[in-house]
């Protein structure tokens, strides 16, 4: 592969993003399913990059999920973001990061609606006034989180305890790169390096030392889709979406999954279980499965968090062995531990896949 | 007693051939179905036995219908079979009336010469001397034309002959010797001891003119009865097989033994009953036009026959039956080939239900264009001027959505399949209360002949419109233009329909005579029964039997069947191709 | 396995040319050598007597075979007729009845 | 010292340009036409593409070019010899008694349309509501559109194909000019019929020619016509006398029956009865296709294998309007330098 070819490509798509004083903006599945995600990127931010971030405890979903599946109209959404935006307006802050990938694609598509459309933002703004008396500026900067880490990937590196290479062999580990839909396909020019070879996660990782793995299927969806996850009978395709991308990455031998997107790592980590379940296969060495570390997990990673500190142990998929591959010393009893030290008890253990 | 040690090797071979024969018939004739073998007992004591025995005599010894491929040829075959067949009944007839007695030895009247004295004469003498030598010549005769055929087989009216094996070969040497020894044996011993007539005897005198004839006659009496002796252990695995199995399957087929569509006992019996003659050789357009040599039916069998690979032989043949009409032995050349097609369809219950069950309006006559009518609609349209010209109210059964006949299925061995549709067409046809059928279609009618059991009258339109105009419901006038007649192979010598087709052009326009009517007319090339041959092989088949009938430079060349119009239409020729219904209604 | 899921994984319906089974092709191809002259104009199909009646569409089946996709044709080739109209209307001179009897000779042995 | 002379076969539109651009150059031409007047098939067509320009004026242009003074046009007859007594001097005998005599020989016999009755499913000459792209465009110039019982057709059919690339007719050719007069057709029929439905069954799309794709795209843009990727089946006549045709459409993937008030058939080229005697007479080599060999396909497309012959337009292939102008003027100039004895190459 030609990798300078693809660099002259990205270089078209370089977005601006803020320098500090970022509003955050939750995601609804990274913090059921990751919240250590979330609260290392706060303190990396904070305590590391020494960065202002507000963290809203206002502030509600974006709807996005009702949205796409067309349960929430257009209007109900744009007056609920409109309310975060009046939030990050009240703080004082014009810069606004949402965590969630969807979210970064609705914030995206709703200010091109309204720069297309002035009427329609008019009556946003009348919208939320009648519901909530409040008024709203329309941020000032806008960029996913990842963008956020993207932006500072050498200062991380310049902080790092482990960079992202076995430390029994020196070799660069082997990363595949997921990029949510909704960070580029519907707004190239939002995300970096567009919609077709994004450099923002594959960007972190050779940064830290790794070695992105580009494969057929890179830019395939995950296969959540909300109405193909969330409607039982569609759920066989969404799931075969998953399973298209595993066996197509699978011969690359990858040591982890990389992803931005929160829908993304929760479906690639659990559908593992899923389809070894149900058929029996898994995709990582020995029965093992393929690790799924969010960008900002795999940032404290590098940067010498402990493994349950940042919730490691909420994914399907063992991280043990990319642990120990990455010479990340982990107490095996800590793990089902909770913050106050109690034990949390074990999950049953899968059929097929080891963990 | 007469008897001498050099009868030995003779009378082994005769046995054993004997024990042999009966053996294997009555094995396959035991595998017959019972409808068969009750089928034969039926008609055993019957006029048909009459019958056999009639055309065993012209069949198998007069060869009566080769004399139709060349005289010569003809005679060469009559000398062998009829000449040996009356050597053995005069021989016996000379040793009864010498001897007196029914029962002597089978040797003795092979051998008459050897244990006759010459001296002793016996009423008729001479003249059984006379007919035994007149009948030797005949033989000899025929072995020179056999002799030269070899070298010159377009003199004796054929272009090729058969390819032999080397064991085949071998007999046919043997079976040469045969007469020529005995010649000589009878000579010499004319030459020493005198009898004989005007050949061995004039022949005798002559070699005893130079050769000890004394002390060579006993031995060339041990070589004639070895030859002979070795002939007969030799015939059971050789072509000469047709001898005996011929006259078995004449009989069998006389009594109503049919060859249905699986290889079965009569099938055997027809594949042992093929002479290898070769005539079928220069019948084949396969051979003619496309150089393939491997498929005619003498080949054919004989692979079936010595199992070898003739995989590709099923497939590769236009079935149009011109071996079949000329083969001497009368063997039913397609179905036996059909018999090896495998039947590849997979029927369940729900094999072709789609098809409908069409609605079709009543009438006294019904229309059947079939498949391929469709694609000349020009055939269609004739037929429905004619109809009303004649003032004909018709049923047009196939006009929409109308379904094949079957046929083209049944021709390559799908029969299961085929019998589905057969059932849902003749629903219609039955549905239309028609009396009469009348089909454009030379497959479709075939079939629904052979295979409907309509219980009413089926035509072509050939015979349609020969009816139309005798019954002076149609009045063609006839024009001055020079025709020349493709008689579709299904048509002419499929259903010997020949007398119609001339009629109607005589009545409409001036025929011209060639080599090809009736039932020895070419084959189109467009045949559905050949599954091997290519698209251009077609083409190149298809344009040398348009040449030949243009060569009879017609005004138009006219036939009888959809699927020849579009195979003959494919090469652009200044002579158009008509149907005969087309030609009619132009004339009418 | 018990299914406990109330889904299963949907199967793709990519054509997947590298993991089909191309040998169906490549019979065809070897019998019948003048399928491969097929432009897929469809005449055969539009004069089909099956595929006026039901879906059998023999433009399609040959098509599948050659991209491996073998099991609609087992599944399909029996609703043919065998009469050959198709044979006549070809404008590329493919030998269609031959390849439809390849096809159901090669059905056939491999009870597909 | 006398001017070389020409003699040309065939004033269509190749032979017309070729004898005029010979007599501009100073040569003298024998023309030789079998019909009154000189045009050939240009004389059938109405309106031209891709510019829709009247053919009249084309047909025109050609017919005061060959009024030169140095081009003897020999119309309503046709040679019976032609004698070659070497490369350079020809003798011709025409049905009328008269005897040309020339330096060179041009062959501009053209093409002739194939004969659709051939193709009897699709029952030319059969029905009465199919006609030819010949006939339509006699349609075109009495400016009416009407179906045998005298209606204006409400739906058309333009049926490509009919006689080119097509193994049952042994016609293997593409004539390449049927896609494009098709689509030309259809607009011409939509001007006329503003109510009619028109659809174009086709094979493959050919559209090689300049502002060929951009007429394509206009005939299904503004002009409303509809395409079906299918071949024609069969065809058959239903009692009100319209054509009941069935083609698979095979983008759909079905076989599509419809009923048609007129159908057109784009019949094909072949070579012309002319050319096959032209070359039978002089030996010249013929492609498979039937139509006269040039000597290189490339570099030498106007000589034959027969050295002082020449040969241009749709006499050696399938060609439109433009590409024949050209060819006629090519062969101009390799005839002048063959005559002047500065051939470039061999």
């Amino acid at each position: 592969m030609n990798l300078e070819a693809k660099q002259q490509i990205w270089k078209e798509y370089q977005k601006e993003i803020a320098d500090d004083r970022y509003y955050y903006a939750r995601s609804c599945i990274r913090q059921t399913f990751f919240p250590g995600s979330e609260w290392a990127y706060l303190d990396i931010l904070g305590n590391r990059l020494g960065k202002t971030v507000f963290d809203d405890p206002r502030h509600t979903t974006c709807t996005g999920i009702g949205y796409h599946s067309d349960v929430v109209p257009v209007e109900t959404i744009m007056t609920v973001v409109a309310r975060h935006f009046a939030l990050m307006t009240e703080a004082g802050f014009e810069n606004i990061t949402p965590s969630c990938i969807t979210s970064f694609g609705i914030y995206t598509e709703i200010l091109h609606t309204w720069q297309e459309h002035p009427e329609i933002e008019e009556q946003t703004h009348e919208y939320l006034w009648k519901a909530t008396r409040r008024e709203f500026k329309k941020p000032k900067n806008l960029a996913h989180t990842s963008d956020v880490i993207y932006k500072f990937r050498h200062e991380i590196a310049a902080q790092k305890k482990h960079a992202l290479v076995d430390v029994h062999t020196g070799r660069p580990l082997r990363v595949v790169d997921h990029i949510g839909c909704h960070y580029a396909k519907m707004f190239p020019s939002k995300g970096i390096g567009g919609a077709e070879f994004p450099a923002v996660l594959s960007g972190m990782v050779t940064a830290w030392g790794g070695e992105p793995v580009d494969y057929p299927e890179r830019r395939h969806c995950c296969g959540f889709g909300f109405r193909n996850y969330l409607v039982l009978a569609n759920r066989g395709y969404s799931i075969a979406n998953s399973k298209k991308k595993f066996e197509s990455m699978q011969p690359y031998e990858p040591d982890f999954i990389i992803t931005n997107c929160p829908g993304c790592a929760m479906f690639l980590d659990k559908w593992q279980y899923t389809i070894s379940e149900m058929e029996g296969t898994t995709y990582g060495k020995d029965g093992y499965g393929i690790p799924v570390l969010t960008y900002e997990e795999a940032a404290a990673l590098v940067l010498g968090y402990d493994p349950w500190e940042i919730g490691l142990q909420m994914h399907q998929v063992s991280v043990e062995p990319l642990l120990e591959k990455m010479g990340i010393a982990y107490d095996p009893d800590a793990k089902y531990r909770n913050a106050r030290g109690e034990d949390m008890g074990r999950p049953a253990c899968p059929n097929y896949l080891k963990v | 007693m007469y008897y001498d040690p050099f009868v030995l090797p003779f009378m082994i071979g005769l046995n054993i051939l004997c024990i042999y024969l009966v053996v294997t018939y009555v094995r396959w004739i035991r595998s017959f179905s019972r409808a068969d073998r009750h089928t034969i007992l039926k008609n055993m004591i019957s006029i048909k036995t009459l019958r056999a025995c009639k055309e065993i005599f012209l069949e198998s010894l007069v060869h009566h219908k080769i004399y139709r491929t060349s005289p010569f040829l003809g005679y060469m075959h009559m000398c062998f079979g009829l000449g040996w067949f009356l050597l053995i009944v005069v021989g016996k007839i000379e040793s009864l009336v010498y001897h007196t007695s029914l029962f002597n030895p089978p040797y003795f009247a092979i051998f008459f010469r050897f244990f006759h004295p010459a001296n002793e004469a016996f009423p008729h003498s001479n003249v059984f001397a006379f007919l035994m030598d007149l009948i030797l010549l005949m033989i000899l005769s025929g072995l020179a034309l056999a002799w030269f055929k070899r070298l010159y087989s377009r003199l004796l009216g054929m272009k090729r002959t058969t390819r032999h094996r080397p064991f085949d070969r071998l007999i046919l040497t043997v079976l040469w010797l045969i007469f020529p020894v005995r010649f000589l044996a009878e000579s010499f011993t004319s030459g020493s001891r005198g009898g004989g007539s005007f050949l061995t005897h004039s022949a005798g005198e002559f070699f005893a003119s130079f050769l000890p004839v004394e002390s060579l006659s006993y031995p060339m009496w041990w070589v004639y009865s070895s030859v002979l002796g070795i002939f007969f252990l030799l015939l059971p695995f050789s072509r000469y097989m047709h001898i005996p199995t011929e006259m078995v399957y004449i009989f069998l087929k006389n009594w109503g033994v049919k060859q249905g569509r699986k290889f079965t006992a009569i099938s055997k019996f027809q594949l042992y009953a093929c002479s290898r003659c070769g005539i079928c050789i220069d019948q084949c357009q396969l051979g003619s036009s496309l150089g393939l040599t491997t498929t005619q039916p003498v080949y054919f069998l004989k692979k079936i026959r010595h199992h070898e690979d003739y995989s590709q032989e099923i497939d590769n043949c236009l079935m149009c039956g011109r071996c079949e009409n000329a083969c001497p032995v009368d063997l039913h050349l397609n179905l036996l080939r059909l018999s090896q097609r495998k039947d590849y369809t997979h029927i369940t219950k729900n094999t072709y239900t789609y098809i409908p069950a069409p609605r079709i309006p009543k009438a006294r006559v019904a229309y059947f264009a079939g498949c391929m009518g469709h694609l000349t609609p020009g055939v269609i349209r004739a037929m429905r001027q004619l109809f009303e010209k004649a003032g004909i109210e018709y049923t047009f059964i196939d006009e929409q959505n109308g379904i094949c006949c079957g046929r083209p299925m049944m021709l390559s061995g799908n029969y299961n399949a085929a019998s589905i549709v057969v059932e849902r067409n003749r629903t219609a046809i039955l549905n239309s209360g028609a009396e009469i059928l009348v089909t454009s279609c030379p497959i479709c009618y075939t079939t629904f002949k052979e295979n409907y059991h309509l219980n009413l009258k089926i035509m072509h339109h050939t015979e349609y419109i020969a009816q139309l105009i005798s019954q002076g419901l149609l009045h063609p006038h006839a024009s001055e233009l020079r025709t020349v007649f493709h008689n579709p192979c299904e048509l002419g010598r499929g259903n010997g329909i020949c007398e119609s087709p001339m009629q109607v052009l005589q009545a409409v326009s001036r025929p011209v005579p060639t080599k090809y009517d009736g039932k020895k007319s070419l084959c189109c090339g467009g045949s559905l029964a050949n599954l091997h041959i290519t698209p251009t092989q077609r083409s190149r088949l298809s344009e040398d039997a348009l040449n030949a009938y243009l060569s009879y430079h017609p005004d138009v060349l006219v036939t009888a069947c959809p699927l020849c119009k579009k195979t003959f239409a494919k090469n652009h020729h200044t002579v158009p191709i008509k149907d005969i219904a087309e030609i009619v209604a132009e004339n009418c | 396995m018990n299914n406990i899921w109330g889904f299963t994984i949907s199967s793709a319906r990519v054509i997947d040319y590298d993991k089909n089974d191309r040998s169906f092709a490549q019979y065809m191809t070897d019998t019948v050598p003048s399928s491969q002259l097929c432009i897929g104009c469809g005449g055969c199909t539009a004069t089909c007597t099956a595929g006026a009646l039901t879906d059998f569409n023999i433009r399609k089946l040959q098509m599948l075979v050659k991209r491996g996709e073998n099991r609609e044709a087992g599944e399909q080739m029996h609703k043919c007729m065998l009469c050959g109209k198709c044979l006549l209307v070809c404008p590329r001179g493919v030998d269609t009845r031959r390849m439809i009897f390849a096809m159901l000779k090669y059905i056939d042995n491999q009870k597909l | 010292m006398n001017p070389m002379n020409v003699i040309i076969i065939g004033a269509g539109t190749a032979g017309c340009e070729a004898a005029y651009r010979l007599a501009k150059a100073g040569f003298t031409v024998e023309l030789v036409e079998k019909e009154c007047t000189p045009g050939g098939n240009l004389n059938n067509w109405f309106q031209l593409f891709p510019d829709r320009k009247q053919a009249s004026a084309l047909r025109q242009l050609l017919q005061q070019q060959v009024e030169h003074p140095s081009i003897r046009l020999h119309t309503d007859t046709v040679p019976v010899k032609i004698e070659r007594q070497d490369a350079r001097h020809y003798a011709m005998e025409l049905d009328n008694g008269a005897r040309l005599e020339g330096n060179a020989l041009l062959v501009t016999t053209g093409f002739r349309t194939f004969d659709a009755s051939r193709k009897e499913e699709y029952g030319y000459g059969i029905y009465e509501n199919v006609i030819t792209s010949v006939e339509l465009e006699n349609y075109f110039a009495n400016r009416q559109i009407l179906t045998s019982t005298g209606k204006r057709p409400e739906r058309i059919g333009l049926i490509q194909c009919v006689g080119s690339r097509d193994e049952k007719m042994c016609n293997f050719h593409c004539s390449k000019v049927c896609c494009i007069t098709a689509v030309k057709q259809a607009m011409e029929l939509r001007e006329l019929l503003p109510d009619a439905e028109i659809l174009c069954f086709y094979m493959d799309m050919r559209m090689f020619g300049p502002g060929y794709e951009e007429m394509y795209r206009e005939a299904q843009e503004k002009y409303n016509i509809k395409f079906v990727r299918g071949r024609l089946s069969e065809a058959s006549e239903n009692q009100a006398k319209q054509v009941v045709v069935k083609c698979e459409d095979t983008l759909v993937g079905k076989p599509m029956r419809m009923t048609l008030d007129l159908m057109v058939l784009m019949v094909g080229m072949e070579a012309s009865d002319g050319s096959r005697w032209v070359a039978k007479e002089l030996q010249l080599p013929l492609a498979p296709n039937g139509f006269i060999q040039p000597g290189d396909p490339h570099y030498a497309t106007n000589r034959t294998a027969v050295e002082g012959v020449f040969v241009a337009g749709c006499a050696t292939s399938p060609m439109n309007l433009t590409d024949t102008l050209t060819d006629a003027r090519s062969a101009a100039l390799a005839i002048g330098e063959f005559l002047n004895g500065n051939e470039h190459y061999n």
